[in-house]
């Protein structure tokens, strides 16, 4: 397998190529989803996938998420891996029962006795106008109810490896790509989600929190498409004179709190930057568990910034209006530095 | 011990129903109008949402935000079912709605300054062309598959209790006939016998999936038998059967005899979405849909039996073209909404 | 219009199966003891169930915690179905699991033991009466209403794929077939042509609503007509019958021909849930029901045809009285659980 | 109607007793569900209603949660104001795509010109061994998005009055009453719920938290069935010199900050105790709340109780370890103070 130390490829073929790579080395791994056959995914993940594997182990479904997600638990617990596309987390609300009471908890009714290693993948996100039923991030509620490891990755190298990792592990995972960090042709996308991306397989660690960039002065907190936008916002702030250290989640379950933790022992600030909604959700978790773990050393109140408890709409200027900006997380920085 | 029974009712000529409706009350040029009206729009909207886009089909750029499905091939559906309501008369429709929204009467400039995402919009700008609303007219739609259906079975029921003789329809595409909203809003709306018109459009795709790798029975009309309800398909994408069908569905409805389930054949002249490739599709299949145009069948068809003349058609075409222009432009030329317009409608204001 | 189409096969004679069957492996009496430690099963639960509860249905009291949901008089569908199915078959179930259980084989004291909630039981006290899993012989069960459908699809295909020649049975009542995912599960089945075998117990309620008043038509299994699969509806209660028309469904599912859709008419012959008082039940309902007991019905015919000896019916009856017992007095016997064990098994440790 | 000044009733009869009087009140109030009609709610909530408004305005229905969950959408943009019951909030997961996709969010995406009055009124909580399918709280989901309002009564009077101020709102609210509440005979229930409840019609602004009991040492926020269990934790620490606060948040949204805020600006210390999942729900948010507005007050560290990430357990000593108790909220109290 060629390997290079310069490889930048697209997240969508960083996906596709994790799955076609776990498909090699294990015939137990299976793909369904709507259109991740001939089509290869809405958002590309699947694509070359049913060239490659055939029929018989990519698979088209109708759009009965319910019986197509609730299949992955009876094949799963039967001795396969299935990898099931739900083609936007948006549509959770018709599927969530397998999910949360089933799928989640079957390991735990069991008492141990019952695995379920699936991996459920799903568009998360907005920044392309497609509006309240389209452009939502959600995570939080996966990782609200147990039994779920929740990854979002921020980027082509994570995404790899964390779907290698995903489909290894024997824990049902939700595995959230952000379309606006595929490298679709037709929608915008971060270019730095297009990093290097090692050729052969390896995985990255889910629960593991990645420091994406070091600084002095407050951490931000983040994951997903967030973190190159933060990482923007960062060095607008340099050049004001602050000193931001990213943290990127990677998985919301399990949660890296240490790394949350000790990032702001080390700068006494935080700003928690979040596509999902803001209430009950991730960046109130973060709130709430440096409130818990190092309280003493804030020198003054977090601040979060994400969606503020409206549907997306469907207007540009409304749209960017409610999602988290580069601008807006600037300014966020510099009102957490004032207070 | 397979079950072979009966299937639904299957219509597919377009044979006298313009002879038997012809006198009828029915004005047919009227509904060739409003599937005119309907074409020049989606074509019209085709164009407008390729400007300005780089790439071709970047969702990013030009007047029209966001994903854009088209119904153009699909307006005898709408036209020959609307053609039986009236504005009190409740519709639900789907992810692909223009059509619908047209002919149930929605205002063609509002709309379309919704689906530029402008002020004056339908819903100021928030809801898109997935989510037009007009409760003058008891349309609305959704871009969730199979969503509209229960809220279809809800509003007959309130209609119903209401003593209003109103009916509602559920326009869903063939593929949302294997959700579980369909099954259960059909066994609710037949039990409960509300008013209520399920309408699938059997464009025989789900984006790329065809109907015969999503669907274990040829016909989803068949699956009425599922709720003791009469089933119906209409083949051949032709307006006059649909409306005759629908006639029937509506008045049963109107008068409290329950639901009807009608699935017609129809064709999808655009891709799924715009900037969709199309890669799925067997060659030649779309030149095959075009060649069958619905509309201009029935023009031919009207020009034949001499129920319209060649000049009231072009006059028709020079109206529509002219209507569509007018919300256009009404569209570009309406402002953007204001940012705090964002957090305004989550709630009513008490 | 409206679609009178043949419905779904009806069977309902409790005929010459037995002679049918005589000879090809079946034991009837086997089945017949199997059915006999379910009731006697059931009977102790719903006796232990009151003990030490005051008021006599206190959830809270008593050896026996939570909802109780008990199967006495719908012996015959576990067993008639259970019967064609080997330990590496699947069976899901419902929230009304123990007939179902103990058909499939089931280890009864774990099971028991799990249902007192104690550290011995199948899942160590965490699962309870409604989350049985026992994957030695392929048995789960789930208290939402048809949700064990699309997991039974799943395991049919994982079997097909990995060239197992088993099948799935997915139990569920007949109040589950207005859910959607019975819908999506049988389209999908009928489609991927999986190794199912869906199982309607239709005990004619769904906790207080009658059939008449959840479901458009008569039998589900007409709906059958709707995925293209056959249905059969089996009146009587009669477990030959039963096992009839299971064994050429699992034969056909077997033979990679695809999924069945049986419907099997039986009684509940407890509440709902113990506690259930039952008001909305025509009087003399269940008197009726009682009457009509499908065990001793069984039992006649077997003396009658001299396929069991009036010894043996005691023999089984002291038989199963004492597995019953050992695994009550296991359950009871056993520890309780750890309080640390409530923070296991959230996932499996890599 | 008769009034009283003491008459105490199960919160079962006021809510079942606050519908008759909308009922009466509001010809376009009409109720639906699953055993609402001649068995009266299997908790009690619909008790007399069929009895007395009939078939036509109280239905049972099939096991079709999506569909008569949907089907108030419609009725209700047809003008009508329907009441819901969702059997058990646990259920949310086969219908929640016409609860958030669309009942939440119909107002804003038409831009304010529908209205979807509808109360779905939901059984929550465990306590009674149903285990991990009919025990949860999960109402932080229903929280987390936009466009559902949350109620979570603590005792019969809030119940009566939320459930009219629910009806007559034009809002969707989501109704959870928790079932140990209810004052049903074959289930423990807090007899603290029962309490005065007027024989005439009122209603409890959704949005206002009452101070359950005033303290001063430490705040201890909670909602629902907590309550009664920290009003007696509450009396066990008086005992030991502890004066603790208790703010019954009432609603989840609208949420009352300025009454958690407040109360943590007088006593320096604050306590979450929720019966949902710890994690990504409502304790995180009270915990971010008070640490995005009264940071600078905080003597301690706050604390969280909460059921902790893992399923209801089925046994008894299982499940009563991680449903948060009585001695749990005092132990958790002691550790704040002693921090
Ligand atoms: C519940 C749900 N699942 C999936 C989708 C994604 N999706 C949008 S349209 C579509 C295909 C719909 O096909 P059909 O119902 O036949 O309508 P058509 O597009 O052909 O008009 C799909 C899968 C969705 N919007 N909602
Ligand atoms: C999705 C869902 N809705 C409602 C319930 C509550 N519930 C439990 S059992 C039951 C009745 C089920 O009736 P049926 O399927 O006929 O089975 P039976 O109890 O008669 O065996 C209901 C409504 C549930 N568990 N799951
Ligand atoms: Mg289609
Ligand atoms: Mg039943």
């Amino acid at each position: 397998m060629e390997s290079t130390q310069n490889r930048k490829i697209t997240m969508a073929r960083a996906i596709s190529e994790a799955l076609a790579q776990a498909m090699e080395e294990d015939p137990r791994v299976m793909l369904w989803g709507e259109d991740v056959g001939v089509y290869g995914g809405i958002f590309g993940s699947t694509e070359g996938l049913y060239e490659k594997f055939g029929p018989e182990r990519v698979m088209d479904t109708p759009i009965s998420e319910s019986a197509f997600i609730g299949a992955a638990i009876g094949a799963s617990a039967e001795g396969m891996r299935p990898v099931v596309e739900l083609m936007f987390i948006d549509f959770f609300g018709v599927a969530m029962d397998q999910i949360y009471n089933h799928l989640a908890k079957n390991h735990y009714m069991s008492g141990g006795h019952v695995r379920h290693p699936v991996v459920l993948m799903t568009a998360i996100g907005g920044g392309y106008n497609d509006a309240a039923q389209h452009s939502q991030a959600l995570y939080s509620i996966f990782a609200h109810v147990p039994g779920l490891k929740v990854a979002v990755p921020s980027n082509a190298y994570d995404a790899k490896g964390m779907m290698l990792a995903a489909i290894r592990e024997d824990n049902p995972v939700i595995y959230c790509f952000h379309k606006g960090l595929m490298g679709l042709g037709w929608m915008p996308s971060d270019s730095l989600a297009e990093v290097h991306v090692p050729a052969e397989p390896y995985t990255v660690p889910l629960g593991q929190a990645r420091v994406a960039a070091e600084g002095e002065d407050v951490s931000l907190v983040t994951i997903g498409a967030m973190v190159g936008k933060a990482l923007k916002a960062r060095d607008r702030l340099a050049r004001e004179g602050i000193s931001v250290e990213i943290i990127d989640l990677r998985t919301l379950v399990p949660l890296d709190r240490a790394a949350v933790v000790e990032s702001v022992m080390k700068t006494h600030r935080l700003v928690i930057v979040d596509e999902d909604y803001r209430s009950y959700g991730m960046s109130a978790e973060i709130g709430a568990v440096v409130a818990e773990e190092a309280l003493d050393y804030l020198e003054s109140p977090i601040r979060r910034l994400a969606v503020p408890d409206v549907p997306i709409p469907y207007s540009r200027i409304l749209e960017s209006t409610v999602i988290p900006s580069e601008m807006a997380i600037v300014e966020a920085v510099r009102a957490v530095m004032e207070s | 011990m397979v079950n072979n029974g009966n299937r639904s009712i299957i219509k597919s000529e377009p044979i006298d129903y313009l002879d038997f409706h012809g006198g009828m009350g029915m004005d047919t040029v009227e509904m060739y109008r409003i599937m005119c009206l309907i074409r020049v729009f989606e074509d019209r909207m085709a164009e407008t949402y390729t400007e300005g886009k780089t790439p071709l089909f970047s969702i990013a750029g030009g007047p029209v935000p966001g994903e854009m499905h088209l119904a153009a091939g699909q307006e005898p559906v709408a036209v020959g079912v609307a053609a039986h309501l009236r504005a009190d008369d409740v519709m639900t429709a789907p992810h692909r709605p223009h059509h619908a929204a047209i002919a149930k009467g929605v205002d063609l400039k509002a709309m379309t300054a919704e689906i530029f995402g402008k002020a004056t919009g339908l819903s100021k700008g928030k809801g898109g062309h997935m989510h037009l609303f007009d409760p003058r007219v008891h349309f609305s739609c959704s871009g969730i598959v199979g969503a509209g259906l229960p809220p279809a079975v809800g509003a007959g029921l309130a209609m119903r209790h209401q003593g209003r003789d109103g009916v509602a329809v559920a326009l869903a595409g063939e593929g949302a006939a294997n959700q579980g909203t369909f099954h259960e809003s059909l066994n609710l709306a037949a039990l409960w016998k509300a008013p209520v018109i399920f309408v699938l459009e059997d464009n025989q795709y789900a984006i790329s999936v065809p109907k015969s790798q999503s669907t274990a029975v040829m016909r989803n009309s068949d699956r009425a038998v599922a709720y003791g309800i009469p089933g119906v398909y209409i083949a051949g994408n032709d307006v006059m059967a649909i409306y005759e069908a629908a006639e029937e569905a509506v008045a049963r409805a109107r008068e409290g005899r329950g639901p009807t389930l009608i699935e017609v054949e129809t064709t999808r002249l655009y891709g799924h979405f715009q900037g969709d490739a199309e890669v799925y599709l067997a060659e030649g299949q779309k030149e095959e849909w075009r060649r069958r145009d619905p509309i201009s069948r029935f023009r031919d068809l009207l020009l034949a039996r001499d129920l319209m003349s060649e000049e009231r058609d072009q006059e028709i075409q020079r109206e529509v073209r002219e209507q569509v222009e007018e919300a256009i432009r009404y569209a570009r030329e309406s402002p953007e909404p204001e940012p705090s317009e964002a957090f305004d409608d989550v709630f009513v204001d008490i």
